[in-house]
C-alpha cells in the first residue's frame, strides 16, 4: 500500500542525525516492545509479512512521528485485536477479561537462543525455473494495491537489469492475506539512478532492489 | 512487576506494563523469555559479529570468494545464523564503488551480524534521503567519497540482508583480524560510513 | 519537492468524511489567519509558489496532522522569518525589537474589495507559440526536485494526450526561487487512470492535469 | 483587542493574537482589512455564485455555450470575479461522464464561485484518495453513479480553477433560474454529489 510507510525518494524530512553514543533502547518500554514482538512470533497467529501490514497501515501521520518501537506495540496490538486474542477492554485496562486463544506455542526463555538461531528461511523448494536469467532487462509493474506489496512507488513502471537471482522465496503480496504457502523466484534488480530520478542523479549511482517475479515483466 | 508503582512512568512504560501483564496472563507470552531475548540483543548479538566477518575477509582471500558468492554460507559458518539473518549479500566497497543498505519501505536490518538497528536507520530522514540523494546521506555522515566513486545503494525490500565490506584501511598490512575488527564500525557495515584508520585505535592497541 | 503536500496517490487516511454543518471557520484563529495571509500578499513580499513552498516544505508529519490554516500560518512566519520581516523574538513574545522593512503596501479596509475583485491573473503575453497541439500524446517527465514543482509523483514519466491550450502562464518552478517573470505554455493532459495507477483502474476513468511545457516531452 | 484577557485562549488563538498584534505593530496588516476580508467570504462569496452561474446554464442554452468554451468570460460577466477565479474551466456531467474536482498538492478551490473550502476538500484523505480511487470517494458520499459512467478527475495543478456543472435534475422542467439555484450545493459544484433532487426542496418552495 501506499502507506507513511512508502518513504523511498520523498523530501523534507532534513538532514540524517546520529545520536551520539546511542544506546540501544531509550526506555525500559522499547526493550520490551521490542522482545514481546519477537516472543509472540511463536504463537504463530501471524507472518512476517502480516505484522509488516499491519505496522504500515497505521495514519501516516501516526507512522511518522512515532518512535519505531511505538510503531511496533500498535501493530501488534492490531494484529492481536483483529485476530479475538485481546479486546479492547483488555487493553484498557491490562487484565484479561475473555479466555485467551489457543496458540501455537509460548515462548519459553530456555527455547528463546534455539528460536533465534533457527530463524525463519523465505526460501521454498520450487519445480519451476525463473523465468528471467542476469542480465536481462526487465520493467516493473505500475500497481497500486491497497494491501500489502515490497514494490515501493519510486520503483514502479521502471526499468532495469536483472543483477542476480536469489532464490524462490515466500511472496509477501500474497502471505500478508494468509496464503503463506505461495512463493515466487526473486531477483535482485539494478536500475540506473537517472532511470529512478531523472537528470539530477548521478550517473554512476544505481539503486538495486530485492523483487518478485510477478512484480517484473520483460522489457 | 505488578507490585510497582506505575505513577512516575511514562505513559508508554505504563502501556507497555499493562500490555506485558494482560499477555502473560492470558498465557501468550513468558516475562523470562523476554529477559532472554533483550539479554541476547544487547549483550551476544552485535556489530562484533560482523566486524569478525569483515576482518576475516580482510585476511583470508578464500573466505573473501566464498563471501562474496555466497554471504549466507560463509556467514553461518562462523556461527552467526538465525533472525533476519537467514538469507545474507554481502557488497564489498572499493575505490570506484561505494555500498549503501536501507530499507525504505520499514527496517529490514542483518540482525545476525550487526545487532538492533540505530535509531537514524530506522527514520524518515535516512529511508526517505538514501535512495534519492545518497551522496547527501554521506554528507550527513561526513563521509566524503574518492573522486570518480560511484554510490550502489541497495534497498533491502525482500528477506535478503545487506552487509557492506568496508575497504581495508591503509597501513594496516601487519594487523591481526584480531586486530582489525577493532576499526570495523557499525556504520562502516552500513556503508554511511569507511571503517577506522588505524590511527584511531592505535594508541590503545 | 516529494513533500508531505504531494498527497495524490496515498492510501491510508481512511475515508473522506464531511462534517456536518461545518462552520466556515472552526475557531477565531482560523479565520484571523486567513484574512492576514490574504492581506499580506499586498505587501508584495512573495508570490504564491513561494507561499505554497513555504507550506510544502513544514515536516511531513506535521503537514500531515496540523489543521491546513495552521499550515498557512507556519508558512507565513516562516516566509516572513527568512526575509527578515520578523525575528524569532518577535514571534516569541508578539511585540516589536527591530524596525519592519519597507513592504509594497499595506492593505487597508477600503481596499479589500477592489483588491478581492482584481485577483492575480497568471497569464503572461508571449512572442511564441505552443509546441503541442490538443490530441498530442506526450510523456512528463520524471523530476524529483528538491524545490517547488507542480508536476506530482503519481504523473511523473506517464504519458497523456492534450486535451487543451490553457495559456501561456507563470512557472511555478522558478517564480517559487523569486524569478517571477519565467512564463511557459499551459496545457490540461489527460491520463487514463490505468496508466496512472495500473489495471486495478476502471478503463473508463481519467485524470487531468494541468501542466507546464517544461513538464512535457512529445511522446 | 489587547485589553482581552488571553488565559482563556487555546493556543493557536493566542499565537494568532500575537502575531496579528506585532505584524499590526510593525505596520504590515491593519486589522480592519483582516475583518473586512472575513466578512467578505462569510457572507458574500459563496456556493451561491456557483449556484446562479449552474442555474443560468441549465436554464439558457447560450451561456451554458458560452460557459462550456470560456468559462472565464462566462463566469466573469455575472461579476464573479476575482482571486482564486482568474481563469475558470467548466465541465460539464451527464450520463456517460461524472467530474471531480481536486488540489492534490494543496488546496486550489474556486474561490470566486464556492468561497472557501470546506475542511473535508483540504485534507490529506481527499487529496490522496480522489485521483486514485474517485470512485471510493464518490462511494463515502453515498453517490451512486448511473451504470458505465466514467469519472473524469480534474487535479487543480496550476492557476486554473475548476467549476463542476452537475446534471439539471428530473422533474425541474418548468423551474425558474432562482428556483432551480436552491438545488445546486457546493459539494455537487466540486462533483462529490449531484444537484439536489426537486422534492428535497419543493415542500418550502
Amino acid at each position: 500500500m501506499n502507506g507513511g510507510q512508502d518513504l523511498g525518494g520523498m523530501q523534507g524530512f532534513g538532514p540524517v542525525v546520529e545520536e551520539a553514543d546511542e544506546p540501544q533502547f531509550h526506555a525500559h518500554w522499547e526493550a520490551r516492545a521490542m522482545a514481546m514482538v519477537v516472543a509472540l512470533g511463536a504463537a504463530g497467529k501471524w507472518n512476517i509479512d502480516q505484522s509488516r501490514h499491519a505496522r504500515e497501515s497505521l495514519p501516516p501521520a501516526d507512522y511518522l512521528r512515532f518512535p519505531y518501537y511505538r510503531i511496533w506495540v500498535e501493530g501488534v496490538c492490531k494484529l492481536m485485536l483483529e485476530r479475538g486474542m485481546v479486546m479492547p477492554a483488555e487493553l484498557e485496562n491490562g487484565t484479561m477479561l475473555e479466555e485467551p486463544l489457543e496458540i501455537a506455542r509460548i515462548l519459553r526463555a530456555e527455547d528463546v537462543e534455539a528460536v533465534l538461531i533457527a530463524g525463519g528461511p523465505a526460501d521454498r523448494p520450487s519445480t519451476s525455473q525463473p523465468k528471467l536469467a542476469v542480465g536481462d532487462v526487465t520493467t516493473t509493474i505500475n500497481a497500486h494495491p491497497s494491501g500489502h506489496t515490497r514494490l515501493p512507488r519510486y520503483a514502479r513502471g521502471r526499468s532495469g537489469t536483472v543483477s542476480a537471482i536469489l532464490g524462490h522465496h515466500v511472496f509477501p503480496d500474497k502471505a500478508a492475506k494468509g496464503e503463506a504457502d505461495v512463493a515466487h523466484w526473486l531477483y535482485q534488480v539494478r536500475f540506473s539512478a537517472r532511470e529512478l530520478w531523472g537528470a539530477q542523479a548521478d550517473p554512476r549511482d544505481g539503486v538495486t532492489l530485492d523483487l518478485w517475479e510477478p512484480y517484473l515483466v520483460a522489457a | 512487576m505488578s507490585d510497582h508503582n506505575h505513577s512516575h512512568l511514562s505513559p508508554m512504560d505504563a502501556r507497555m506494563r499493562a500490555l506485558e501483564s494482560l499477555l502473560t496472563e492470558k498465557g501468550y507470552i513468558d516475562p523470562a523469555a523476554l529477559d532472554e531475548i533483550i539479554e541476547t540483543y544487547q549483550h551476544r548479538i552485535g556489530p562484533q559479529n560482523g566486524a569478525a566477518v569483515v576482518a576475516k575477509a580482510w585476511t583470508e582471500p578464500d573466505f573473501a570468494d566464498w563471501l562474496r558468492n555466497d554471504a549466507t554460507a560463509a556467514i553461518h559458518s562462523l556461527g552467526f545464523t538465525g533472525r533476519q539473518g537467514e538469507h545474507m549479500i554481502a557488497v564489498f566497497n572499493d575505490d570506484s564503488t561505494h555500498h549503501l543498505v536501507v530499507c525504505t519501505l520499514c527496517s529490514c536490518y542483518p540482525w545476525t551480524v550487526l545487532g538492533l538497528p540505530p535509531t537514524w536507520y530506522k527514520s524518515p530522514p535516512y529511508r526517505s534521503k538514501a535512495v534519492i540523494d545518497p551522496r547527501g546521506v554521506l554528507d550527513d555522515f561526513g563521509t566524503k567519497l574518492p573522486k570518480g566513486c560511484a554510490v550502489e545503494v541497495h534497498d533491502s525490500t525482500a528477506e535478503t540482508r545487506y552487509l557492506v565490506v568496508p575497504q581495508r584501511p591503509a597501513g594496516t598490512e601487519d594487523w591481526s583480524a584480531a586486530q582489525l575488527e577493532r576499526l570495523v564500525t557499525r556504520n562502516s557495515m552500513i556503508g554511511t560510513e569507511f571503517a577506522k584508520n588505524p590511527d584511531a585505535v592505535q594508541a590503545d592497541g
